[in-house]
């Protein structure tokens, strides 16, 4: 199939991306308009010896999906923002029990059920802080169809490297625009597996904070609970088990920013800086094709923040604009990046209705800036 | 013109979006004949035109106005959606309502005459998809009517590309009711005065 | 015509298919709530998401279109606050008895002061067309190409089961029964549950060969039996089961006890 | 008679197929919304009209209650 | 003794408090499990969170301890990610009647290949006493001070309701028949259910006048009937329930039933 | 009553401030550490003519509660990490809907089931974002038992003001630990009513942005919606619709911080800030006391932040430190306010174990700040 | 002979009450743990004692099944 | 010394907790001779010492080590738990585990023999409480024993002023066998060397 062209809908392109990575199991409720995943999965999924099941709701989807991981598979599920809402708990499972698994967001209009069929940019910041407790994650935001490939498969490479969920966060007009794509050859990432055998534990985690995967029906006989736990897997009431363990977790995914971020710079000499993601980036993109004076930043990974390339792109800039479908959301975490690089003039183009910021919207943003000055 | 806009409004189930897809299908994937792009972003696109198919869809219940777009062009396209589109294709009253003045003067608007009852102020051509799809033995392929007119009134693509495209995406039963359709469509087009040019190099 | 009295004709035609079911269950409704004469300012409608969980938005009374799944846990907290309220809920198959399943059997087993018509068109209409609990086991979804692997839920026999006072199945092939449990569930106390099983000819019909409407109805039409005959067939509860695997709908009261309602029990009546 | 609010129905054709006494026929005529509309062809045949005549109240209704858009409705039952 | 064949020794004593019915029905679990001759490696355990779901943590196995009532919905991913695996989930009334409701009843319809134990102790035991879906209408819990106004479940009749496949109750003070029953379920297939219900003197039992375990016991003992007893006394379906409202637990099997498991219906055989 | 002594515990003196409120609906779901408030909730409820209902869990608990105040019903729940997820979907609806309500946190250690015994401050910005879409959302964290009443009846009262959720943000230390408070006559504040008799939509926001509101029952035939909706409540798909709902919703809590927020300082003019919240600010007066170099920002309300305050609090200090039972959370905050201020040295005290930080370990912090320098 | 491990025995005294030939006592000692461990006194009594003594199956075991903490164990059955 | 620093451990059961709040009650709401306080912060308290009482609690079950705290002051109490107490009450072996070695020299450890088989390696008392409320009729007392000896060697509180708390927290048929048993703890607690000096000026 490799370096074949096809024509392909966002949402089939995250179902091509995860099953090139390795997906075989997918658990999904379904939601619009993230819908098409579960319906071409529960095609696609039989083809290709893995197994589908549409569960009762998201609470249940990811819950077995997070089973599914602990059996050996590679797993997946897709929703938009009420089911992102109720997938929030076990998310958290998945993060302190170091779960790999990759949870696809395609977002529409909130809070609440919104608008079901508009685009929008609101969980940025859910797909962060949605699950209780200390915590950290990964999260990537493909801009086009072909980033809906790639991004999956790097989603699902990121997720096995960190035993951590890991989010897509796409959103309605992405899941149903069509574009051209080429298969490419990707190279794939596996879980480090548990040594054979039964190991007595703990087995300790590698220089990134990452211990091999206990795969259950080897024989490792492991005890995995979502209640603080040594690195024997046991429960622990103490404190310094608790500290260790979220520092840990907590690391393994800021202490490794370089391995993970993914970012797009564009005429880093400019003087106006725009960071953007997702679709809204291309706008900016037509903006800075035509205009030398402005550049862009497009993370792809929104979460852990590509926050040191961020302050290198912000070196000599006049003004920074934020391009977002939102009110502002990774706008917060970048000001502070921002002012702390020592741009003055950190400014916000939000849309919250469901269109796509144009070009010439971007611009009145950034005239209205000027002016603010 | 490196770029063409193009929208069609209609109402669900007339298959607009489908028809869409087939069209962007064919500028995308059979129009290989056309320059090569390479640019520092997309370096990895080896050949033919660049193509982006969008839509808004209404809640899952049938009835509602719906509108699908495709953009094609010789250059990476950025800004996905259709703002004034260069070519309109109208089929029923609510989207005209909603679409019908979004329109700049050199815009090819098409209107199907027998869903839509209101006309556009300014210049616009009739093709009677629904009639005549129904003539050919079922109403359902009035959108590849519409489509052989738009191709024959933009040379967006060419008709065989837009056959390719549109077995790709349809069950073998219903091709020779669809190719009918687009040789119709396309033939109607034709006789039409309206054109609009493109430039694919 | 007295579907006006009761709906908000300002929002005519409302947003369903042609040949909808849930169209129907509204007209059905109508009659019956009109036909007890209940003061439409002393009820308040509470649905899910859904198709079928909209109608909550054109009955002519306060209502609350709330989250998916969650109708009955709003309507439970609303009934408390305010227990002069007739309270109803519109709700689908999937709404109720998939990601809402556990408020359905909970509310049954409170026996919560609530009346509740589940219009069960076996599939996700409002997302198009996706398996629910109760697409029937073989039958073809968008998510079940190769037919459905699971089996349904019987939605009656499950709210029976969790101790639901009252508890009716028919379908919009039987508008006049459909009324007549209706009224008869508004006379009884706790919890009232009426499934009414209904014709969405754009998806589940048409993914099962039963594309118009009428097609569809004839289909409910034929597969119904009564539970009267069922019991004089000697069908026992077990069986309805497995019948209801094999397609069969068993429809009239399934049933009809005097279980103290969850008011009266917190107000501590006998 | 037997009134079809041509801006309710949807042409989903369930009265016609309802009827007892094919009171309705499928029609040939769309509406604005595009679908095609059933005609009142046989009103003499309809049980509750020949009821409401003789002074009992209407029974059949099934066109009525099964209509699920509300379209139709009797200008003899006088409950409008 | 076997026990430690299967549970970890090095946790022992178990968190769980002075004549726990947890430790008995994990007496009787490791004695079924060790004379079904089942492979600990081939096995895995999934629980949700209460007392009862801690079970999973002393099994000698590859074990899942999930979060509050998504135990089966776990267990439902790790089975069909690796079919060859015999999973065992451990919940209690709270996890699995409360939370959990919903993904009860739809692994249940789904016939799940899953060897389900319920430890219902009629409360929540973990988080001190507060009442849960199968409380018993009347009784006492630190939520209910005036007596639950509630009706309980009988979980075991809304799983045969719900479609499982094999259903059956016992009590901690049935030790031998709770073993029998779990055995006869580790040889069917789908979804098996087995509802112990046993003592938790500490909160149930205080809140109830069973401080003792001995006293817990005793009442659960003197309260079960055989439901081949009730059979016999023609009470039927619809009676269980209110039987079980008057505070009888009716012990026995409910359901021994051949419907397909989800893995057979999947993997398409007959 | 008033002016009673009361020795009590922070769960209790939380029940206490809700019936002094007027609350008269309670739903909720057993979780250490807040289960004290529906046990006493379970006596008390009845004991003042309101109704009281455990439910099967957090998702149906969050549910009654916006459905009883519909009805007409002050109400309220009260959770912890899991269940404050599992109720994420549903406050996004009180959110949409603008269904006053009031929800507490008794946050303990996370993520998932983490550290039930031990208080942590891991939800805070999950208080803020944990729900999917644009908004906005007000909270309320006490620092003693004395605020643990009085803010939650500041809470009911901003809930009723503003008709929108309030969350107030307590921990497994403060629900358990007693002091003395006295109760004190605080004003009530109950939501506007719609105007009596059918009136027909839409009755115009007043100037906070706040429309009346149409309780169930009294003839105005309102209809409510999870959906984007017109003023007059019907659902719309417009995008100007949307973007106005959105814009309203989140204005009448953003523009409205100056009524909204609560702050303490001390020691204004001192060269050193300490921003702490909860608890960790009881340990930080502990220093401020002591050392006229070291001043104390307090929110009490942390969202909206109270920037306006904060950024006046920052005049002329040299450096802030931020303490927190997290990995700095409300930390992101500030840092971008603090930076914008022009303070440079901004830094961050963590306690991730379950404990309280102590004075002893905050001067710590200091220290190692001042050597970063 | 029947032996409870100290260290596991919570004095539930549900052995004492379910053995059949009370072969229990209440016992009288606390544990470290603070319980008060019950006595195996009457050991001849015990059915499974006698059973194996005539080389058959134990049948009984209630104490052992039925001990929540899996504290009872029987030297004699050499399945240790 | 203007603050004191208490805490009480044992098992779970043991009623340690209760036995801190009861404390703690005493010294809130019923030892209002004491100078009054005012300050800006919390200038509403009118009277009476600060009290501050805290835990810890295991996960739900029973058996689990439990720690209770109580601190109280004639000033504000900022930092709410005990470090490093003034008096430590002992009343399990794995309290003693956790506890017994985080004192000052200064510091009153108190023992109950029979429940703590280890001894600290600095100075300490013994109270076998456990023995003597078993004595007076049930073991449950043993925590109004224990308070009943802290009052005594602190003058915390007076001693009616924690019978009247006692009083406030348990149930009326108890009164009496905790009323002896503080006042037993009380009579052993003088009978003790060990002695700390609180100042409620
Ligand atoms: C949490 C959540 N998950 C999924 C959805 C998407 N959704 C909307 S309606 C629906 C199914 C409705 O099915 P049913 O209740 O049977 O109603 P019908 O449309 O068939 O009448 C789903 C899955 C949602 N709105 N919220
Ligand atoms: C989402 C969520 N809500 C609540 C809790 C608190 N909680 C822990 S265990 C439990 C009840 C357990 O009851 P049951 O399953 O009957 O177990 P038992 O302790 O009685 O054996 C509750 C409510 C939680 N952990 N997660
Ligand atoms: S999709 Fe189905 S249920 Fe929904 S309106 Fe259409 S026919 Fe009715
Ligand atoms: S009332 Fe009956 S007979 Fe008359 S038209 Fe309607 S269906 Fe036909
Ligand atoms: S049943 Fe109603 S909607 Fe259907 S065709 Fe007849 S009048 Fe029209
Ligand atoms: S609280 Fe109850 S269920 Fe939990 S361990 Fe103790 S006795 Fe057992
Ligand atoms: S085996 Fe039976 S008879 Fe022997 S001690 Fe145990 S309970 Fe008693
Ligand atoms: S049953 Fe077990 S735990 Fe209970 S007293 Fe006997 S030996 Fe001890
Ligand atoms: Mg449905
Ligand atoms: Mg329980």
């Amino acid at each position: 199939m490799m370096g074949e062209e096809l024509f392909l809908q966002g949402n089939r392109a995250v179902v091509e991306g995860a099953l090139y990575a390795g997906c075989n199991f997918y658990a999904g409720y379904p939601i619009c308009p993230s819908t098409e995943i579960l319906e071409i999965m529960a095609t696609r999924m039989p083809e290709t010896g893995g197994t589908l099941i549409q569960m009762e709701d998201e609470l249940s989807s990811i819950a077995a999906v997070i089973g599914a991981s602990w059996g050996g598979a590679k797993s997946m599920t897709a929703t938009s923002g009420p089911g992102f809402s109720l997938m929030q708990e076990n998310i958290g499972y998945a993060v302190i029990t170091e779960t790999p698994c990759v949870i696809v967001d395609v977002q529409r209009g909130g809070p609440s059920t919104g608008q079901p069929t508009l685009p929008a940019h609101g969980d940025i910041m859910q797909a962060r802080w949605g699950t209780h407790g200390s915590h950290s994650i990964i999260a990537l935001a493909p801009s086009n169809i072909k980033e809906c490939y790639e991004l999956t498969v790097e989603a699902f490479n990121l997720s096995e490297r960190f035993r951590t969920p890991v989010i897509i966060l796409s959103d309605g007009e992405l899941a149903h625009m069509r574009e051209r794509i080429k298969l490419e050859d990707i190279p794939i990432v596996n879980r480090e597996q548990f040594p054979e055998g039964k190991v007595s534990f703990p087995v300790d985690p590698n220089e990134e904070g990452v211990s091999p995967f206990p795969t259950f029906g080897r024989g490792h006989r492991t005890h995995v609970t979502g209640l603080s736990h040594s690195i024997v897997g046991y429960p622990s009431e103490d404190t310094e088990v608790q500290g260790k363990l979220i520092r840990r977790i907590i690391g393994k995914i800021d202490d490794n920013k370089d391995a993970i971020c993914k970012y797009e710079t564009i005429n880093p000499d400019a003087k106006h800086l725009i960071v953007a993601y997702g679709l809204p980036a291309r706008s900016a993109k037509d903006i800075v094709q035509q205009n030398e004076d402005f550049g862009l930043f497009r993370p792809m990974t929104v979460w852990p923040f590509p926050s040191k390339a961020f302050i290198r792109a912000t070196e000599d800039v006049e003004s920074v604009l934020v391009v977002e479908m939102n009110e502002g959301q990774l706008f917060r975490e970048i000001e502070r990046y921002a002012y702390r690089a020592g741009v003055e003039n950190v400014g916000l183009c939000s849309k919250l209705d469901g269109e796509i910021p144009t070009p010439q919207e971007i611009m009145e943003s950034h005239a209205d800036m000027e002016v603010d000055q | 013109m490196d770029t063409i806009e193009i929208r069609l409004s209609g109402f669900g189930g007339q298959g607009l979006i489908m028809a869409s897809v087939v069209l962007a299908r064919a500028a995308s994937l059979y129009e290989s004949k056309h320059v090569v792009q390479t640019d520092d972003q997309y370096k990895r696109e080896e050949s033919g035109l660049y193509v982006v198919q969008t839509q808004t869809f209404g809640s899952g219940v049938r009835g509602s106005a719906t509108k699908a777009e495709v953009k094609i062009s010789t250059k990476e396209i950025t800004f996905p959606e259709v703002t004034i589109p260069d070519v309109l294709v109208l089929m029923s009253e609510a989207s005209f309502v909603k679409f019908g003045e979004n329109v700049k003067p050199t815009s090819l608007v098409i209107v199907d005459p027998d869903t839509v009852k209101s006309r556009p102020g300014g210049e616009y051509c009739e093709i009677p998809a629904t009639v005549m799809a129904s003539e050919l033995g079922n109403k359902i392929a009035a959108n590849m009517v519409m489509l052989g007119a738009v191709v024959a009134m933009t040379d967006v693509v060419e008709v065989d590309s837009l056959k390719s495209a549109m077995k790709d995406m349809l069950p073998p039963a219903t091709h020779e009711l669809n190719s009918k359709a687009v040789d119709k469509g396309f033939e109607l087009g034709n006789e039409c005065g309206g054109r609009i040019q493109v430039d694919w190099g | 015509m007295t579907h006006f009295k009761v709906y908000r004709e300002d929002r005519w035609p409302h947003m369903f298919c042609p040949g909808c079911g849930i169209g129907t269950t509204m007209s059905c409704f109508q009659r019956a709530f009109v036909n007890q004469g209940i003061d439409l300012d002393k009820t308040a409608f509470v649905s899910g998401i859904g198709c079928s969980s909209r109608v909550s938005g054109y009955v002519y009374a306060d209502s609350l279109h709330t989250t998916h799944g969650r109708g009955l846990a709003y309507a439970t907290g609303l009934k408390l606050a305010n227990r002069d309220l007739d309270v109803f809920v519109f709700t689908g198959d999937g709404d109720l008895g998939a990601i809402g399943g556990n408020h359905f059997i909970q509310a049954c087993r409170r026996n919560m002061d609530l009346f509740v018509i589940c219009v069960n068109n076996n599939n996700f209409g409002m997302t198009g067309g996706q398996a629910s609990s109760t697409t029937l086991h073989g039958y073809n979804t968008s998510t079940t190409p190769g037919g459905n692997p699971e089996y349904p839920f019987d939605l009656a026999r499950l709210a029976a089961a969790a101790g639901a006072n009252y508890v009716a199945r028919y379908t919009s092939a039987h508008p006049k029964q459909l009324i007549r449990v209706m009224e008869e569930g508004m006379n009884r106390k706790g919890f009232r549950f009426i499934e009414a099983w209904v014709a969405c000819p754009v998806y589940f019909g048409r993914y099962n060969k039963l594309k118009t409407p009428v097609e569809h109805l004839s289909w409910l039409k034929e597969n119904s039996v009564h539970i009267e005959q069922m019991r004089a067939d000697g069908k026992t509860t077990e069986d309805d089961i497995d019948l209801h695997v094999a397609g069969k709908i068993t429809v009239g009261v399934i049933r009809d006890a005097q279980r103290k309602s969850y008011i009266e029990s917190i107000e501590g009546g006998d | 008679m037997k009134l079809i609010k041509r801006e309710y129905c949807k042409g989903c054709q369930i009265c016609v197929w309802v009827c007892p006494k094919t009171v309705y026929d499928e029609g040939t005529e769309f509406s604005d919304m595009g679908y095609l509309v059933p005609t009142v062809e046989r009103y003499d045949d309809c049980i509750d009209h020949n009821r409401i005549k003789k002074g009992l109240k209407q029974a059949c209704e099934l066109c009525i209650l099964s209509c699920p858009d509300q379209a139709i409705r009797d200008d003899l039952y006088g409950d409008e």
